[in-house]
């Protein structure tokens, strides 16, 4: 169930210079979001910028209500958002579109996160690590600096192996994320295991991500961004290209996604 | 005090004048869990062509000032697959569906509208004659008036819906169109669709919109619309329904002042889903503290009498 | 690295691209204190008309969402008193400077263009005719590519100054008209006046503004105006000048790669008497910072090649 | 000269719910600001509301470069400014317009106050009791109720003889402020003394002072308030009807004003 509530801002904390991770009250969001879900947030009571911001849920605590976002400013509404104060509201909707499908117990799973992507990916290595029968959990967290391997200790925390990588080397292994996935695919390969594949981060990485899981025939789920207008499935402005069969040729990341199975999109057609 | 919020709208009975635009609210089911759709005057369906259509490749929207562009290029299941799947869910909530028609031809506005005509739970048609984002039809018919003419007739010869034309605001007079419209059967006029525009990413120096341009709709247009809709009341006797950018009651009223029968609520639904609600409320709390026993009466009040 | 910021506007030469829009900036002095009036690309006057004019009763002005109304109705001195009291401040700074010309008929536009150009501190002349706030002329010419052609061809035949044409956006299509000024002997059209819309006080229950209908200005038109840019761009190959809602470098950018070649800041700097100044800092610094040494190079970049 | 700064909130005071006294950091507009000037202020970064609001100067303390303004709640303008926080800061042009002429010394005065309208003539009433030789100063406070009766200690302290009028009687006399105005010419009348009026306040309110004043063949000085786009003269968007035979049908209030002579103003033809 869908709900629009005002939330209150129970705490916000400057995790790096341009990311911020807020806390709001949110119980009946919180409630019912899955990993993977998002937020659709109205940043202003003004006209402009007009639409909300989608932010995928990081974590929630059932028993508080309590709701966190990790906000990497980019723009004028990510600022808005970041900037706000304890006790200030925000109009949330949520929790939208579809989440991570769990694996089949025992499937050892690999968690691909870029930038702030590593949000929704946080909440997942939450959910796998506690869950009746914990999965094996393989973290690969990939930024341009280390500043944007923002909250990299909670999410390697719920890891049975971490790496960091950065573009610069200044923290972790120097290079991109996904040299570190195939390496890891290939090892695993080697050793005639094949794990599920969960990715998070900007849409070149997730269509290396995609071409590399495709390759090694492992299933991929990805999560997607793109801007949205309404983020229910009713302007059909979110949408991406499908490389299903059947069902329309553009799905929509709010409604049929955020989160997709790899294959099921078509990379080729991917807007930029 | 008790306020009549009824209105006739060419022989359709609402009974309340906040409908939800065209395109912004799906088919029903995706703001069922934040909006009770029985408290809606209308249901207004995305439009509606003879074959599925794809619709534009993305993007296909982008943020402006108070407002936002859109080429979604008339994405539908086709009118098999609406009849099927899509009309009955709409029908569930027990408030009138119209369905917006498009199509290439005037034969596919034509098949369309007859097709819809046989459907009980089909209240009336909204010709969407201005759409701007698709190559054929669409906008083309909307921006002559013997275009129109041709069209409304055509549809109206084959149905007995109460026939809802919708008008371009991309037009150097809108009135003599609308005279068309009305001349050859339209029983209600919608105003209006969107504004042609574009945005130009200039970091990768080429339109954001794959479809090059879009239609702007949101707060931003509301002035143009609000003076369109005064000069459709000043050329017609017609009801209108009046939109573009309405956010609250308060610029439901510009456009009811201003000459609109009913109103319609798009872009802000994606802003607040609350918005029809919030307005229909405001409407009633309007007609209250001045007085007001049926809303009707307001209609064209801003006009010198 | 040094960037090239100048531009030929029909044998008109400008140090850098940046204008301000006629009837933002008054007559050159009211700003003055805030901008180095030196450092513009052109000044652009106020609509000047033979004899003076009163303007329209207010109120005259209203704000919408990310933009605003005006039928401000050509208050202006008349040419003599324009002569004699503005135009040598006005060509103190020592930029070139514009004026928009205006007239009830298309005699008086013939009439303030002829005397105008007998002045050597006049660098061009910017015909209005696409005013909306006015009952004669003004828009009335830019309507139709016929009246346009008269018009032009009118003034052209009496001025070798540098002919700037100012278009209407309220028009179905401007690419005949922009064609038809260029046929008549336009060097340079301007893109875009103010769009036609209105505002309704639904405490009074009547139009806010005492013309009724006003032109809707800022940065809610910019996606309107960048599309007609586009739209012009691909049918003359006369220089435009870009304006409707440039707020930023960015937008003046997005102008830019559709196709001006100089663009003009207006309601902004109501909001910020510094964008002009910003704004050519801006094109400076993204030419630098994208190795594009002639600004020129970017107009018109986004077209497809 | 004008400038535009970027001022920041010194301090902010809740005055009444609805009004809020906010002391402002702007040196070079507090140097040069005249009673009955005003600045433009912008009230948010974002479009919308897009333009500027203009505010009277109601105090400037030339030592420390602070402003004072008073803010009355009308609508989202206004909010915001009276919502801002110490440390934040708005952009701020000024000062803007023309001020109250003083009189000749020995002329006794009478300020007319409406509502939020006291706010210059708080600033009018300390020019002129810290004048060379002071001012006879008959200070009228009208409003609805008293809690529109602002700052009006402040008003009063300043003033030689003061009343405070209410439409409910609330605080004060009962009535018009130019019920009392009327009381107070027609006084003055009687003893031969011909004050200099000035007054700030709704536009039915300085209609009916223009109007009694020319009846007594009183100077009156009117402040006026109009929505402005540039404030600086340039978009001739703040008109009103001058009654003056030479010079522009349509004057600026911006500019030409916001105070001007009342006779010098055609109240027949004045927009609501
Ligand atoms: C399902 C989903 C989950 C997301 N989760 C998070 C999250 O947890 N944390 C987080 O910081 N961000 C997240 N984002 C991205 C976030 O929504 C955008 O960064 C934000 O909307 C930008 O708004 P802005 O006003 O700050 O930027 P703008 O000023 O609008 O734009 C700044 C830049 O960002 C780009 N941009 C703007 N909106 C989007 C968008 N929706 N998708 C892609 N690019 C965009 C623009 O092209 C521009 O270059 C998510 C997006 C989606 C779709
Ligand atoms: C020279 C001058 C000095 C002023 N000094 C003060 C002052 O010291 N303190 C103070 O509180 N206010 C003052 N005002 C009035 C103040 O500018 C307006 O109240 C404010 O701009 C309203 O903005 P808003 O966004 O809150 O209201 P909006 O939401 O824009 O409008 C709310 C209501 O106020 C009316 N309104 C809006 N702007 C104006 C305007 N400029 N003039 C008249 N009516 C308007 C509208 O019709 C509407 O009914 C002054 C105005 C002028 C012209
Ligand atoms: C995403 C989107 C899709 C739309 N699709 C249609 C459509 O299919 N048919 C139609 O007649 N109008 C369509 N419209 C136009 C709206 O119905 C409406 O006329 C316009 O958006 C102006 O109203 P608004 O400013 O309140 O949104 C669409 C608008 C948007 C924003
Ligand atoms: C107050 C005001 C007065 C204007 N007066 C004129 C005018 O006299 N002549 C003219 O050609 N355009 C006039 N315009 C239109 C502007 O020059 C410009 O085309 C328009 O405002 C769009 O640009 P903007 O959005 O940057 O303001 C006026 C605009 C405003 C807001
Ligand atoms: S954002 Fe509207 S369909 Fe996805
Ligand atoms: S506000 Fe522009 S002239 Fe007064």
């Amino acid at each position: 169930m869908i709900t629009s509530i005002s939330a209150r801002v129970e705490r916000r904390e400057q995790v790096t210079p341009v990311h911020v991770l807020l806390r709001v009250h949110a119980p009946e969001i919180a409630a019912d979001a899955q990993p993977g879900q998002f937020v659709h947030l109205r940043a202003s009571e003004a006209y402009d910028p007009l639409l909300r911001r989608p932010f995928s849920v990081m974590r929630t605590e059932a028993a508080t209500g309590a709701l966190d976002l990790l906000i990497q400013v980019v723009g004028r509404g990510s600022r808005l958002v970041a900037d706000a104060v304890t006790g200030a509201t925000f109009d949330l909707l949520g929790p939208l579109g579809v989440g991570f499908p769990l694996p089949p117990p025992g499937t050892p799973v690999s968690l691909v996160a870029g930038g702030v992507g590593v949000a929704p990916l946080i909440f997942l290595a939450e959910a796998l690590s506690s869950a009746a029968s914990p999965y094996e959990i393989t973290g690969l967290f990939g930024a341009r600096t280390a500043e944007f391997l923002c909250c990299w200790t909670e999410f390697a925390g719920r890891c049975t192996r971490f790496t960091a990588v950065t573009e610069d080397g200044s923290t972790g292994q120097q290079g991109l994320v996904t040299d570190f996935l195939a390496q890891h695919l290939a090892a695993q390969a080697s050793r005639r295991v094949l794990p599920t594949v969960y990715a998070c981060g900007p849409l070149p990485m997730l269509a290396a991500v995609a071409h590399l899981c495709s390759e090694h025939e492992v299933t991929a789920f990805v999560s997607l961004e793109r801007w949205m207008g309404c983020g229910v499935g009713a302007c059909l402005g979110c949408v991406v290209p499908s490389a299903r069969a059947e069902g329309p040729r553009y799905v929509r990341v709010c409604k049929d996604g955020p989160v997709f199975l790899a294959g099921d999109l078509d990379w080729q057609a991917m807007p930029e | 005090m008790s306020v009549d919020l009824s209105v006739n709208l060419g022989g359709l009975l609402l009974a309340n004048p906040v409908m939800v635009a065209s395109g912004t609210f799906g088919y029903g089911t995706e703001y069922a869990d934040l909006v009770d759709l029985s408290s809606l005057g209308a249901l207004v369906t995305k439009a509606v062509t003879l074959e599925s259509r794809e619709g534009n490749p993305p993007p296909r929207i982008c943020e402006t000032p108070a407002g936002m562009l859109n080429a979604i290029g008339l994405q539908n299941p086709g009118l098999e697959a609406f009849v099927a799947d899509k009309l009955p869910t709409l029908a569930a909530p027990g408030v009138p569906v119209i369905v917006n028609v498009a199509g290439a031809s005037l034969e596919e506005y034509v098949a369309v509208a007859e097709r819809l005509s046989a459907h009980a739970s089909v209240a009336a048609l909204e010709l969407n004659i201005s759409c701007p984002n698709v190559a054929e039809g669409g906008m083309h018919y909307g921006v002559c008036p013997q275009s129109t003419r041709d069209l409304v007739a055509a549809v109206r010869s084959v149905s007995r819906l109460p026939l809802i034309v919708k008008l371009s605001p991309n037009v150097t007079a809108i009135q003599p169109i609308a005279q068309a419209a009305v001349e050859a059967g339209a029983d209600v006029l919608s105003v209006t669709n969107t504004l042609l525009g574009m945005a130009i990413d200039v970091e990768r120096q080429c339109p954001v919109l794959a479809n090059v341009t879009g239609g702007l709709s949101g707060p931003a247009i509301r002035p143009v619309a609000v003076r369109l809709v005064w000069e459709v009341f000043r050329a017609v006797r017609v009801p209108i329904i009046g939109l573009g950018g309405i956010m609250t009651a308060r610029d439901a009223l510009e456009f009811i002042l201003a000459g609109a029968t009913a109103v319609a609520v798009g872009t802000a639904s994606f802003v607040n889903p609350r918005t029809v609600g919030e307005v229909l409320c405001g409407l009633r709390a309007y007609c209250e503290e001045s007085g007001v026993t049926r809303l009707a009466d307001l209609v064209g009040a801003a006009h010198p009498s």
